[in-house]
């Protein structure tokens, strides 16, 4: 199969769910069964192609990169510039491919299994929808040689999470939560939109090779490596918008008003993957200090989510903010040179987290079925003090989500130990080249921490007696097309699919297929270099693994006593903790901080703005009112005729004048030509001394 | 390269038009209101099919800005000349019109804005005859100054549309549209005398030799007036970097700065939208407002290259102060049409700012932003329109659920507010896009500053939509009708043309490419050009 | 002093005379009957002006027409026979020190310019002269005036016969 | 002083254009007056008849002293025929207002304010 054939076949992954989104949107409701099947079998060829794709490129060839580019907009010779055009292409290198497969596989799955948690729903096929216009956007950002399509597909998955969590717009608090995913997005964006301006006002184009190849020779936007940095920084901050991390993570909870299957698509597996895959893309542009600050804000992430994620009831909550900590994860280790560690747990995360949320889908479906044949519309579905003892009504979710639990948690046999602990042996390393100890010490908390809330979750929706006996025979095992995808993502939760070792994953296709990228930027803010790192690595391995499964064991044992034995009373630990309690269940009052900072100070000045309009520029200014009613009381015969002041001087000047003038009108006409005689002497006397 | 019709060349056809659509309305029974319409819309069709005959013969390649040979359509007839006239010399008007890349554009968007605003007043109820005998005459006028090369001649078709504009609003608007008329009507002389004054002055500053009599005459030609060897030497625009040139090019940036309208300049917008009917407010916001940066582009920056480029500074902090203020303006409002009004000021802020880039993507970006804003704008004052036409009311608060009860309606909104936001994919994008990216190159900090604009415009854009479109329904809006064929024929154009050219904008960019690479070139060999970070 | 200065100020005083007791009269119907005297005087002045044509014209269209109209004006919309003939006035200050300062600043202007005057020239009959430039030179404003005067015939014919009293009862 | 005593009669004794514009000044001061301050519309319309009187005679005056000549004698007649005309138009309109208001003061007939 030669290259041109692959690059096809991409371009066919690429347009297929656009044209499914079409079909969809215009026939969607005169299709038999509203036209899911049309959607699920888009996603299953495309799935089927990325399959293809990846095999034969990692087996004939694995070093090579595909391109193929076409001039979108051409202007020619630019004067005082030099030649400018702008290219669109795709790209297909080890990277991609694997991305590929990773969200058509998710997409698939998720299709599958939203025909039946979104039976019978008032959009039906609008959902299907808007899923083809995401899958076709994410493609875009995975398969993109260029910054300029970056862009373009990173806002439009914006789009399509805003209409898939705004999908029951009815509910106030969906259309907020999608409004605000959309605002948030965009603030990131617009840092990434600077980013991307300095990249190209130094390169004229916006393609990644170009720009790489242009720093490798050594030039730097505006000759300053200070704004390289900046540059990195800024394109970073549509990562930080994008992947929900500090300080933009506050939409990704609200997003989970969204229907479960979106936030198993969106907003856990490949959406908020593609900050991380931004920066994986753009690493070899990433300076030293820009990395740093990618590790910090990841590492801060990581911490806040795991916190948050301790004390939330709410089963997608939970799951929301587990997915923010485990994105902050990933940064972080980008952040530290760990390229592989941190892509692999992106790939990995996507499997066990859609596989959480759609258990989390097939829990709530039971819970809501339940409730509706008894008619209970008060209980809320989603949250864990009304559920427990499910393990015996929905054996298969329970063993799934077990799986799934096991693997974020960092249990060896699983995905998520493998890149977890490569994860963690690469913030040691990073901290024994560096020096900064804080990063490792705080990851290996987290990941305790993620053990014991992943845990506590496991254990009070499936373990112990459920909360309300007399519903316990209502909750039934959810149907085979929402069982079947939960399997198969479980099946991708175990290890064999990365590596055969079970406790490395360094020896794994994986590994040979993804290579830390060469760094280009000057040797001045060159970050660690990747022998240097490697090396380090290599000395803290056995450290990690041993101490990632003796944390991870200990969280989950501390969650068993807890929660499954009660030896310690949940209640007690609560009240122990104190403020620091309702610090992390309040999720440390970001949003009411953001709330009475930067929404109120915006809404603030806009209405300030609004005044100022109103009051200054425009209206009567307060002067020329002033003036006029001192006049009418001068004249005492009129009424406040109102001076519209036109803002300016002249305007108020000609109503000046209307007024003097509105006096003479008697209706008389010999009054009228008193004035006009009066005026020709005055005239007469005007010129006669001229 | 020519064009004529029956002997008349195509420019003066397209102009002209709606005068004999006019004439056959005022002849036409005041009862027959059918005929008055179908009249009016075959005029302004019949315009729109010579703009695209237009846009087909337009040869991309030829500069035109200050070089006569390369303008194409050129039609030129003595208009007005009289001989020794006593202290001014030969007068002398020429019927001057001719279009390059940098009005073509501007051509085709008001013969198709004429056309969907002649769609959208079908439901005009009162005075039928009146009305489209007026909006008829305002179809010549604007169409006129996007053509014409004489300064006199521009000056005349500005007027021309200003008068029907001031009926159409004050007759057939609002409750206070009387005194929106009268703020729109005040606000735009006061431009036009300030143009007007500029105009004099240049008239008596430029001459150039008569090669058949070999007297020297005074002239209103725009493209002479560009050329710094017909300066009288001793005239007051005389030289270059004098005072007596910033004076001119600050009058003139002020009267076209009224119309655009820019940050000080603007209060008169969102009165006159509010108060004006649903075509007359696509008209103004699509067509009157280009006219402002279409002025400076086309009479400021080459007649006054010297005073552009000192300028250049202040002009972009203004197109910044419009983004940012229009943006925040248009999200306290509780008013439909006010927001979009607002709008308008934040989008055409992305104009100026585009524009004083002075680099090619920065002027593309600007003029192709003048195109979007054009659809994209009338298309959201028809959105306006369709549920002020139901329902009667403008409040953001007073609707809800929309998007439920009216499918087809809102899947056109979709399109016009994310738009406006600039979605990639739709065609605001691409015109932003290039501006900022131009203005980046020149005024690093302002550009910066700028692009929060977009998080404000995504803000307010989507708060409106949930506001008007999310939510439940209101009771009293359960019967409301979804769009009617009629309206369906004045939005599914202008939908079309604004996501062909975000998928796809090359064929709008090299239609003015060249024209605008060699304005650049012209204005800043003319003047001194500094990068600001 | 010759005839020729006589005669002027006979005419003059005439004149003015009248004109005063025209506009200072009280009874209206005297203010008319002066107002003959006026014209009188005026065409009297035309024909020591050699404008011979000018002067017939004067007494034919002012005595005979308009003032005949004038009089029936004030018959028609003034109870004759009663004592309110008299008319009364307003603004009597204000007025009667514009029009002396009018009336001063005219004199001052017309006694005060160096009037740039031909020596004496002797005339004909001007009746010839005024026939040929009608027929030539000013042919369109002939006609025009024409056309004036019917319009204004018609007009004045429609307004005066419109019955306001059946149309104020219908 | 003897100086001064024969100049006076002098300037007296032969009328030329001075006095004749004099004349036309004191009627138009004569017929602005009637038109300012009498409240009979048909006042008015003399003291306007008066006005153009005036007009005419300085027409002639120049007609006689200057090149004006015959041109100046036309423009006297189109005049004469304006007055005509406007006479006839002026008293249907006095008729009118007769009609309308019961009276023909113009002070009392102020419609035109609002």
């Amino acid at each position: 199969m030669t290259s041109d054939t692959l690059i096809q076949f991409a371009l066919y992954i690429l347009f297929l769910p656009l044209l499914g989104f079409l079909l969809l949107i215009f026939f969607g409701k005169r299709l038999p069964r509203q036209g899911d099947w049309i959607a699920t079998g888009i996603l299953g060829v495309t799935l089927l192609l990325s399959l293809i794709i990846l095999f034969v490129k990692l087996l004939s060839y694995p070093a090579e990169t595909f391109i193929s580019q076409f001039t979108w907009i051409d202007f020619g010779d630019v004067p005082f510039i030099g030649p400018i055009s702008v290219e669109l292409g795709i790209m297909l290198d080890n990277l991609s491919v694997i991305m590929l497969v990773v969200v058509t596989l998710v997409s698939f799955l998720v299709h599958v299994f939203s025909i039946g948690y979104m039976q019978g729903d008032v959009r039906y096929s609008r959902y299907f929808a808007y899923l083809g216009l995401f899958s076709f956007s994410m493609l875009g950002i995975v398969i993109t040689h260029n910054f300029l399509m970056m862009y373009i597909f990173w806002e439009l998955v914006g789009l399509s999470s805003y209409l898939l969590i705004g999908h029951w717009y009815e509910k106030k608090t969906a259309s907020d939560a999608a409004k605000k995913a959309f605002i948030v997005n965009r603030i990131g964006d617009a840092g990434m939109f600077v980013g991307i301006m300095i990249i190209f006002v130094t390169f004229s184009t916006f393609t990644f090779e170009k720009i790489f190849d242009s720093i490798a020779v050594g030039t730097i936007p505006f000759g300053s490596e200070a704004w390289l940095t900046a540059a990195g920084i800024l394109i970073f901050c549509g990562a930080i918008g994008k992947s929900a991390q500090f300080p933009l993570h506050t939409w990704l909870p609200d997003a989970m008003e969204g229907p479960t299957p979106v936030s198993a698509l969106i907003h856990a597996a490949t959406m908020v993957a593609a900050g991380v895959y931004l920066i994986a893309r753009t690493f070899t542009i990433m300076t030293g200090d820009a990395l740093m600050v990618i590790t910090y804000i990841g590492l801060i992430t990581a911490i806040i989510g795991a916190v948050i994620a301790i004390t939330q009831f709410d089963i997608k909550k939970v799951l929301a903010y587990s997915t923010i900590s485990q994105l902050g994860y990933m940064v972080m280790a980008l952040g530290t040179g760990a390229f592989t560690a941190g892509f692999f747990h992106l790939v990995t995360h996507a499997s066990f987290k859609a596989g959480l949320f759609l258990g989390s889908g097939s829990v709530i479906h039971a819970m809501h079925e339940a409730l509706h044949k008894k008619h209970d519309h008060q209980t809320d579905p989603q949250d864990i003090r009304n559920m427990g003892g499910l393990k015996k009504k929905m054996p298969v979710t329970y063993l799934t989500f077990l799986i799934f639990t096991l693997a974020i948690s960092g249990v060896p046999f699983t995905s998520g130990f493998l890149s977890k602990d490569e994860i963690l042996a690469g913030t040691l390393g990073f901290a024994s080249v560096t020096g900064h100890y804080l990063v490792p010490v705080l990851a290996f908390l987290v990941a305790g921490l993620t053990a014991f809330y992943m845990f506590r979750l496991l254990i009070l929706t499936f373990h112990g007696d459920h909360a309300d006996s007399s519903r316990e025979n209502d909750i039934h095992e959810s149907p085979g097309v929402m069982t079947i995808p939960l399997i198969i993502f479980a099946a991708l939760s175990l290890w064999f699919f990365y590596s055969f070792n079970p406790f490395g994953a360094s020896s794994g296709w994986f590994y040979a297929a993804i290579e830390r990228p060469m760094s280009v930027v000057p040797s001045v803010v060159q970050p660690v270099a990747a022998e240097v790192f490697k090396d380090a690595v290599h000395h803290a391995h056995t450290l990690a693994m041993v101490l990632s499964i003796l944390i991870a064991g200990l969280g989950i044992l501390f969650a068993f006593v807890v929660y499954h034995f009660r030896r310690v009373d949940a209640d007690r630990l609560k009240n122990a903790a104190g403020p620091l309690y309702d610090f992390s269940y309040n999720k440390l009052y970001f949003d009411e901080m953001y709330d009475r900072s930067v929404v109120g100070g915006t809404m603030g000045l806009s209405n300030l703005s609004k005044w100022f309009d109103d009051t200054i520029i425009d209206g009567i200014v307060n002067g020329s009112a002033a003036i006029t009613r001192w006049w009418s009381a001068f004249t005492g015969r009129f009424d406040n005729v109102v001076i519209d002041g036109l803002v300016n001087f002249s305007a108020y000047f000609t109503g000046f004048i209307g007024l003097i003038l509105r006096k003479f009108q008697t209706g008389k006409v010999q009054t009228y030509i008193v004035f006009v005689i009066f005026s020709i002497i005055v005239f007469f006397f005007i010129f006669r001394t001229l | 390269m020519e064009l004529s019709i029956l002997g008349i060349g195509i420019l003066t056809w397209v102009v002209f038009l709606p005068v004999l659509g006019m004439i056959v309305v005022l002849l036409l029974p005041k009862e027959n209101g059918l005929a008055i319409r179908a009249t009016t819309a075959a005029a302004t069709g019949l315009q729109l099919l010579l703009s695209i005959v237009i846009f087909m013969r337009f040869d991309r390649a030829l500069l035109g800005i200050n070089d006569p040979d390369s303008f194409q359509f050129v039609e030129m007839y003595r208009w007005i000349s009289v001989d020794a006239v006593p202290w001014v010399g030969r007068i002398e008007i020429n019927y001057f019109l001719g279009i390059d890349g940098l009005s073509v554009l501007m051509v085709i968007l008001t013969a198709l804005i004429s056309f969907i605003g002649a769609i959208s007043s079908w439901n005009i109820k009162r005075l039928e005859k009146g009305y489209f005998s007026l909006y008829l005459l305002l179809a010549t006028g604007m169409m006129g100054v996007f053509v014409a090369l004489d300064f006199f001649l521009f000056f005349v078709f500005w007027e021309v549309m200003l008068l029907p504009m001031y009926f159409l609003i004050g007759i057939w608007g609002g409750p206070r549209r009387e005194y929106a008329a009268i703020k729109f009507f005040i606000y735009t002389f006061v431009g036009s005398v300030l143009m007007l004054i500029v105009m004099l002055a240049l008239y008596f500053s430029v001459t150039y030799v008569d090669p058949t009599t070999g007297e020297k005459v005074h002239t209103f030609n725009i493209l002479m007036m560009m050329d710094p060897a017909n300066f009288e030497p001793g005239t007051v625009l005389y030289g270059v970097d004098t005072t007596w040139r910033y004076a001119a090019w600050i009058l003139l940036f002020i009267g076209f700065a009224i119309k655009i309208p820019l940050f000080p300049f603007h209060t008169w917008l969102p009165d006159a939208h509010v108060e004006a009917p649903t075509p007359i407010s696509v008209i103004l916001a699509g067509v009157l407002l280009k006219m402002g940066t279409y002025g400076l582009l086309r009479i400021s920056y080459p007649i006054f290259p010297d005073a552009t480029v000192h300028y250049l500074y202040p002009m972009a902090i203004l197109g910044v102060i419009s983004i940012i203020y229009g943006a925040l303006c248009a999200m306290a409002q509780k008013d439909f049409k006010k927001l979009i009004a607002y709008s308008s000021i934040s989008h055409m802020g992305i104009v100026v700012l585009g524009m004083a880039a002075l680099n090619t993507q920065g002027m593309v970006g600007a003029v192709l932003q003048m195109f979007n804003h054009g659809t994209i704008t009338a298309m959201l004052f028809l959105i306006v329109g369709v549920v002020y036409d139901r329902t009667g009311k403008l409040g953001l608060y007073d609707f809800g659920g929309l998007a439920n009860q009216m499918p087809k309606y809102t899947g056109v909104v979709m399109i016009a507010f994310f738009a406006a936001l600039g979605l990639p994919g739709l065609s605001g994008f691409i015109s932003e896009l290039f501006s900022f990216l131009g203005a980046f190159d020149t005024f690093r900090t302002l550009a910066i500053i700028s692009v929060s604009g977009i998080v404000l415009t995504a803000a307010y854009m989507l708060w409106t939509l949930q506001r008007v479109f999310l939510g439940a329904l209101k009771e009293e809006h359960k019967t409301l009708p979804d769009l009617t064929t009629r309206e369906l024929i004045a939005f599914v154009p202008l939908a079309i043309i604004v996501i062909f050219l975000g998928v796809y904008p090359a064929p709008a960019i090299d239609l003015m490419n060249a024209s605008l690479s060699y304005l650049v070139e012209v204005v800043r060999t003319g003047g001194e050009f500094v990068i600001i970070p | 002093m010759d005839l020729y200065a006589f005669f002027f100020y006979f005419f003059a005083v005439l004149t003015v005379g009248s004109a005063f007791v025209v506009v200072f009269s009280r009874n209206i119907i005297y203010s008319a009957f002066a107002l003959m005297f006026t014209f009188f005087g005026v065409a009297a002045l035309y024909v020591l002006l050699y404008a011979d044509f000018v002067a017939v014209t004067q007494l034919l269209v002012y005595v005979g027409g308009i003032l005949v109209l004038i009089i029936f004006g004030v018959m028609l919309t003034t109870k004759v026979f009663s004592v309110e003939m008299k008319t009364g006035t307003l603004n009597l200050l204000p007025a009667t020190l514009f029009t002396a300062i009018i009336a001063g600043m005219l004199i001052f202007v017309f006694s005060a310019t160096d009037w740039n005057v031909v020596p004496d020239q002797e005339w004909d009959t001007t009746v010839y002269g005024i026939g040929a430039l009608l027929v030539n030179e000013f042919i369109l404003p002939m006609q025009v005036a024409g056309v004036l005067l019917l319009v204004a015939m018609i007009g004045a014919v429609m307004m005066a016969a419109r019955d306001w009293t059946k149309l104020k009862s219908k | 002083m003897t100086y001064c005593i024969a100049q006076i009669p002098q300037w007296l004794a032969e009328p030329g254009l001075t006095h004749f514009l004099v004349i036309s000044a004191i009627l138009f001061s004569l017929g602005l007056l009637a038109v300012l301050t009498r409240r009979n519309v048909i006042m008015v319309l003399m003291g306007i008849e008066l006005l153009l009187n005036s007009a005419n005679i300085n027409f002639i005056a120049f007609a006689r002293y200057t090149t004006l000549a015959l041109d100046a004698h036309l423009i006297a007649l189109f005049v004469i025929i304006l007055a005509a005309a406007e006479a006839a138009i002026a008293l249907a309109i006095v008729l009118n207002i007769y009609q309308q208001f019961s009276t023909v003061n113009v002070d009392e007939v102020s419609t035109l304010r609002e």
